[in-house]
């Protein structure tokens, strides 16, 4: 009907996939932008976990950051500056079967797009979102964003950011039903990559800022942070990220932190002497909103034709 | 004058002489109204579900207070319903109440205001104000009854409280069902029907509730009978097909559900909201989930996505609601996503008049988006087309890929009508979503040159992967900038309501298919057009009625038609200046939005008539506008 | 054949039989093209300033990629500048180019594949690919040539790096320079004018780099008088009166501080942002103040919150931030506030095509909101009028009490042109808000009840104080359900289009005043439509112009102009059905946006010529299409 | 010009004004509804601090709550659902004569209005806004706001809201700038005048979260909280909300918190076992955009052309 095949259900053999799998089109990102970083983990560990391409979804909104559906070899949507949330939720609500994943960047998701976030958040369906923070409106030429430093300078406020940055951190964590809240940064691959692979495999909404450099605009925000490792404060906790150990010894500055402390959490995100990298927490079992949406997704036609008739008859007279 | 204090049954005011024979009427309008949380509206719903019973012809309309809790006796306070029984269909509201039942004289006042009365309207007043405690009260009550008289309203007093309180110790919890009984004696309605759909109401109550409410009704009934010498007699041929009435709301509900929409995602809205009030109780039994979103915008999104993955999804949503899902919807058309958008019209702009009615939603529907955002627009005319028009937007959404809005408006969405109950079909249901393997090679907007169309991929297919974007794209769904991309995928997108037109064909002419003058409309106001064209065609006048169910694109034909009379003029619940207005030179005037329409497609010179009383345009008005374009003519 | 590699100075490839003699032109399009960070931009601009200068009419360009950091040697990356030079005024970006200097093949094949050159064009190319140590990159080039040879165009190896190298160490960073000296020594233009616009635009970096960029400046410009025979001659009577040069963004932020706007918000995004990067930096000198809001929702009912409170306010956008803004521009209509909301129009529907021209939002500024939202619309056709357009808006907005929007679009925003410098004056800016007392017991809305107009108190007045609502409302401010209020509340908003109106003349028609066809436009294709225009009635064709600079209310008089004109045609950057396209039924043509307002409103048959390429229209393509309709006719 | 007067900057000689200077229409309230009490504060509150009339603005969005500047005799703005804000710190940007109130809604604010609501508290421009929270949707009819309590009934979730509601305070909280933030009931009219009292004092973006009855729809929700006062935990501190001897004895359940305490702040915010009524958190001197908006106001116009024409020179040619 309309055009449209209808054998429902049908299985697939097993397949393996390979890297080249899930790549697609040359991003068209500059050269540095950690954007290319985001992509490859995100292509690893679409390999590694064996994820169906044609069952995996990658949902953006726009922004230099959300061009980064296209150069995935899997079903994505580009969508609309800010809503990638409510586009990305309105794809799980009826697709238990779907990998959703969410790339949003700090102007899409933290200005535009922060209603849906909060509520995002609260909802708690399951999908792994990626927040790629790099203090900047990128595609549209340097603007001030929400987490623009404090001074920043950009286009829209030459003299200055007058602001101090929200911290996406912290907001994420004063949400009712926060499930998975961790940052990661793009220069440390594995880091990366353990940290997408967390988020991943968390039954809930997990969300991950990326902080992201952007070497066109603001190479000034993360090339200090790359260069002097002290400015990154490695989170360690057996509940937390692991990556290995040749790695994890890189960061001299480290802190035990317990993923399922929520006021530690609040506590490490708002650390100003370094940018904390882990998993900051984490509640596995907390309601989700996807497993209400999805009921009934197997009723039969006939039985839908009878409980609309069931109503029917209340009206008949 | 010495005011008519009710002392007893026989008590009957100076004009009221009252005829000893049932009255034959062809059809008459019947008002209940009370304070808020009096219950005049279940009183008056029940009494359309009994007359609709019997077989006749029915219309009931709420009457809604702006306030939530108004005060009482208080003018804006009036809540209640209107009832307009027929002989054969009924298919509006009428003009002015034959018979009003009103528990106070203030909420009276309000019916007035909202010009619910004429002269010889018949009203029957509840006399406990004459002997309230509070002198002031006594003295309202006093004085109006004067003006109701010398506005030659022909007043009855009745003794609702007093007969209520001996069977209830709270008359508040009584009045209602002792007017529908005494309603059921004036109108003669069956007393068996009447005890099954009193039963009906309350038959998730105690069955004490239900014994009580009876005896009410019974008391009322009976007190009629003994003390009003009145009856009107409206013949009735009780269908002999299956019935149902409901108002414009549950019909766009159900015939969601029974369309097979998947998801319903919406935030709240007056007078949208109700709809969705029923889908939160009923949905998930056909299976299907509802979303109240954080904002209009993300519902929206939220409908494309479920869209997106495959599912078949709507949004319900009134004026300010379609304003904020300006960009989304821009966004179904360019990346060609079914969605159905039902826009129940209230009064605008901005927070305008939330609970009233207008067509003002047009333009904004087919023009809203910024750039070319070529969907279908479609509008019900009747309760039964608020359920057959969700299947048929569900499918025209999926066959030619994009959104389609469906506008109803408060008039519609308040306004009950018995209709044959629809037949469900597992037919009209949404198929279940392909996941077999998408046709290798086979690009996800394969359009079809000439129609436009094409299939889509849905996520879980095999080979069908592709990245959906609202950015220009070629048919690989790929981010091109290029002039003749742009050009070539601008044209297939406009090119489907092409395709559509050809399969339309031109709308039927109510009455003779040529003469004096033409009223074309669209939507709710059909029935009161069409009445008013009855009226005066039946006179002789050669006026006939055209109404069009399909906005955008327009129905084929219309030039041919407008060719055979002499005058075109739309009637239509929104704004335009009047032609006669002197202070606007002819050139600027601001036309009707869909005699806009007209007058750009065809190139007539179409003329209209439109206001935004915020109430459903009576047929008398639209009556005496023909009558004053024919003497023009 | 064997390719022509440039070993020295007197290379000059076999097409290239150059004039010996300055060769006379009335007009010529130049463009520069690179890689971005080339600098290719900046040369295209100063060599525009310079032509502008010395008297000569320019248009200059900007070519932009849709990439922030495009990869290098790519067709999509060519970032550049097109420089059309007239002895006389020019109005447009014109047709294809005369002379191209291209600093690689592959951004060539960008222009290329934009149409930007003909059989004829004359191209520079930098010979240093052809040394390349890179195999493939020797071999695109060689094929380019060939390629680029076969189509005609006059190519011509340049030793553009290779010169640069003996100058500067990164040739990267003076190639522009050098570039621009080569195209000084072509078009003879002064170099002390050359040496004082480089200098203005280095003159804030260190005085070296102003010498370094100076000499590359000179060294190309002696390069070309040794080795190049060809010169072109373009006559010039400077201008007596001071003259500026900037583009329509910028004229667009000017223009807004000397209309005396006080508060700018804005969300950025593309193409309008430009606009407000330069207030950002500027605003704040004249006292005004610029905020960058946290969407476009935001930004809108901000400017909406100042403009209350007194102070003039504007908002700048493009279309997807214009379908946001859709609801808070139907409260200020319902509520009568002023607002300047600028729109830079680019391609849709949706994110569309972001950086790229179109004309496709009038019809949502007209009609985006639900109900009746009047509201006057008006659209620049120069960057000249871009800067006064703003004082306009701002009186309307006041004057008429409600939103102005005002369309301009990416090729205005990014055009430049030389206009006489505007006379600011004070009383062009917004007067101090009233803080004396308001006229007791007049009412926020004393509606004229012939114009619609009416004062606006503003908070801090004594006596003024009420209740700014979206609600409907009487003059009080009150909110009123009634019908009577509501339809005369409409009037009264609507009224003030027609009191507007009333204060028009009609628009002037460009050459004879009748004749067999008549084109309208609005907007930024004035100067190529007319462009067109000149070429054909220059051949004796009976074809006119007419451009539009208000739309809503359409300018008077329109339809007595059209009755002179055997045809109507509009041409505009936005969609229509092809009117000869067969799978289009006629009567379900869909109209360009202009063409559709103008056939509602004067009932001619009025045609549309549209496209969406996403460039400006070329005053060729315009004259093609003209020239067949006047053979149909 | 454009009809209107021009005499800038006139003084007007000093006043006293009495409460029914401030009192407009009879309130459309139903009976019983907390907003009557918000309203009748304010009136006091603008009384007692002798502000004129005509320099007061109140500014709301849409709902039962967001009707309330209907009835204050002062300016008002009964704007758009969700934008109160944003049109309040518009009003404020150019105006620093006026002082600015804003009411609204846990739908308004909290659902439509959540993104404006995070960054006008970032923004800290100084205005007094009043959350009348009633964990539903009044004016609608008894829709499920995001401060509905899991498994609240209403018409959109008859079976009961399927999520946690939100915390108004944890979010304020968890903001950039966040410089006030208070609680406050209905019911005890002091206790809402002294914390208003605060809030219009405070120099910066005062957030009052004010539990309101919604005895028409939501009657369960604080009709036990009145009844029983151990339910509201009352804050006392030297620097935060004071009330008369008399009344703060009334509530037994009480804990001393220091305001300047963030972290303390955001654990009693989450306090299960009561409602914690007072102030929560103030930091007087975070810095204000609306001190920056301001600049330039007084710049004469001459000076204004004077800039203007610089700005032209550099055009031109
Ligand atoms: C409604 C709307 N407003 C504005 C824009 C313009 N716009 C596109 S991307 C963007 C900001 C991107 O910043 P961010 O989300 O940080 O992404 P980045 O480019 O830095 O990765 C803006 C403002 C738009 N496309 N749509
Ligand atoms: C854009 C828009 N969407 C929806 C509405 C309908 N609406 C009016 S008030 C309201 C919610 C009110 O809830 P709340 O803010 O909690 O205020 P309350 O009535 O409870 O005081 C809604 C959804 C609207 N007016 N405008
Ligand atoms: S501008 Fe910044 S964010 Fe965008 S692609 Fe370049 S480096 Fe990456
Ligand atoms: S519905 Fe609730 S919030 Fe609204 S007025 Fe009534 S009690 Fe107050
Ligand atoms: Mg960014
Ligand atoms: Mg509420």
């Amino acid at each position: 009907m309309y055009g449209l095949k209808q054998d429902w259900g049908q299985r697939t053999p097993p397949r393996y996939f390979f890297l080249e799998d899930y790549v697609s089109d040359v991003p068209r990102w500059c050269s540095g932008c950690g954007d290319h970083s985001v992509l490859g983990a995100l292509q690893r560990l679409a390999r590694d976990e064996q994820l169906a391409p044609e069952k995996t979804v990658v949902v953006s909104g726009i922004g230099c950051s959300s061009r980064l559906p296209h150069y995935m070899k899997t079903y994505g949507f580009h969508g609309l500056h800010g809503r990638a949330l409510p586009i990305a939720c309105g794809v799980r609500s009826r697709r238990p079967d779907l990998d959703v994943f969410v790339i949003t960047g700090d102007g899409d998701c933290c200005a535009i797009g922060t209603g849906h976030w909060i509520h995002a958040i609260r909802y708690n369906m399951k999908m792994a979102v990626m927040l790629l923070d790099n203090n900047i409106y990128g595609l549209t030429k340097k603007q001030t964003s929400p987490t623009t430093k404090l001074k920043g300078r950009s286009n829209t406020h030459p003299d200055g950011s007058p602001l101090d940055p929200i911290n996406p951190l912290s907001v994420t964590l004063s949400v009712a039903n926060v499930s998975f809240v961790a940052q990661t940064i793009d220069w440390n691959p594995p880091h990366l990559y353990a940290t997408l692979q967390a988020a991943h495999r968390h039954p809930g909404f997990a969300f991950v800022r990326v902080l992201q450099r952007c070497p066109h605009y603001t190479p000034e925000v993360f090339e200090p942070v790359q260069k002097d490792r002290s400015l990154v404060l490695y989170l360690s906790h057996k509940k937390g990220i692991q990556v290995d150990g040749a790695v994890s010894k890189l960061f001299k500055n480290q802190a035990e932190h317990d993923p399922s402390n929520l006021a530690a959490a609040r506590a490490v995100a708002e650390r100003a002497d370094a940018y904390p990298i882990g998993l900051l927490y984490q509640k596995p079992e907390t309601p989700r909103y996807d497993l209400l949406s999805a009921r009934g997704l197997d009723t039969p036609p006939a039985a839908r034709i009878q409980a609309i008739n069931r109503l029917l008859d209340s009206f008949q007279i | 004058m010495e005011l008519a204090v009710a002392e007893g049954l026989h008590r009957i005011g100076p004009e009221g002489h009252l005829p000893e024979h049932p009255q034959p009427v062809d059809q008459h309008i019947v008002e209940i109204v009370s304070d808020s949380g009096e219950g005049a509206q279940t009183a008056g719903q029940l009494f359309g579900s009994i007359s609709a019973r019997m077989g006749n012809g029915v219309w009931t309309v709420e009457i809604i207070p702006a306030e939530i809790e108004p005060p009482p006796r208080s003018r804006p306070g009036a809540s209640g319903n209107r009832i307009r029984l027929g002989r054969t269909r009924v298919t509006n509201s009428g003009d002015t109440a034959d018979v009003m039942v009103a528990f106070n004289e203030q909420v009276l006042f309000g019916r007035i205001d909202s010009g619910a009365l004429r002269p010889g309207s018949r009203v029957f007043m509840d006399n406990k104000w004459a002997t309230d405690p509070q002198p002031e009260i006594r003295q309202q009550y006093a004085e109006a009854l004067e003006e109701f008289r010398k506005r030659g309203y022909l007043v009855q007093e009745i003794p609702l409280e007093e007969e209520c309180k001996r069977l209830v110790p709270d008359p508040r919890r009584g009045k209602n069902m002792w007017t529908l009984g005494l309603l059921c004696s004036l109108y003669q309605r069956d007393m068996n029907i009447a005890r099954e759909e009193v039963k009906r109401v309350f038959s998730k109550k105690k069955t004490d509730t239900l014994e009580r409410n009876w005896q009410l009704v019974q008391a009322g009934y009976e007190w009629a009978n003994t003390h009003l010498p009145l009856r009107y007699q409206i013949s009735a041929t009780p269908s002999a097909e299956p019935t149902v009435v409901m108002n414009g709301n549950q019909a766009v509900a159900l015939g969601l559900m029974a369309a097979g929409i998947d998801v319903v995602s919406m935030y709240p809205i007056t007078p949208a909201t109700s709809a969705t009030h029923y889908l939160a109780g009923v949905l998930e039994r056909a299976g299907g989930f509802i979303h109240q979103a954080e904002d209009e915008i993300a519902a929206v999104n939220f409908a494309i996505g479920a869209s997106y993955a495959g599912r078949t999804a709507a949004t319900v949503t009134s004026g300010p609601g379609l304003a904020l899902k300006t960009e989304a919807l821009g966004l179904a058309v360019m990346a060609e996503i079914p969605l159905v958008v039902v826009v129940v019209q209230r009064g605008g702009p901005s927070t305008g008049l939330p609970t009233k009615v207008e067509q003002g939603d047009l333009l904004a529907s087919m023009f809203g988006q910024p750039g070319d955002a070529p969907k279908i627009v479609m509008a019900p005319s009747t309760i039964a087309e608020c359920f057959e028009f969700m299947i048929e937007a569900r499918k025209l959404a999926e066959t030619y890929r994009g959104p389609v809005i469906v506008l109803t408006d408060a008039n519609l969405a308040t306004g009950q009508q018995p209709f044959p109950r629809p037949d469900v079909q597992e037919k009209d249901l949404a198929p279940p979503i392909p996941q077999s393997p998408w046709p290798q090679g086979q690009p996800p907007y394969a359009w079809d040159p000439v129609t436009g169309l094409s299939p889509r991929p849905i996520p879980g297919q095999l080979n069908g992967i592709h990245v959906v974007t609202g950015l220009a794209h070629d048919e690989h769904s790929h981010v091109a900038y290029e002039s003749g991309t742009n050009q070539r995928s601008s044209v297939m997108r406009s090119r489907k309501l092409a395709t559509f037109f050809r399969t339309l064909r031109p709308p039927k002419i109510y009455r003779e298919p040529e003469g004096d003058l033409l009223v074309v409309g669209w939507g709710s106001t059909r029935g009161a057009i069409e009445e008013a064209v009855d009226r005066v065609r039946d006179e002789g006048k050669r006026v006939s009625a055209l109404h069009l169910r399909f906005l955008s694109p327009l129905e084929p034909g219309l030039r041919e038609i407008f060719s055979r009379f002499k005058k075109v003029l739309t009637v239509e619940i929104n704004y335009s200046d009047d032609g006669r207005d002197e202070a606007v030179p002819p050139e600027a005037r601001r036309y009707g939005q869909l005699a806009w329409l007209l007058r750009g497609s065809t190139l007539v010179d179409v003329d209209c008539w439109t206001r935004v009383p915020g109430h459903p345009l009576q047929p008398s008005e639209i009556e005496n506008e023909l009558r004053r374009q024919l003497d023009l003519a």
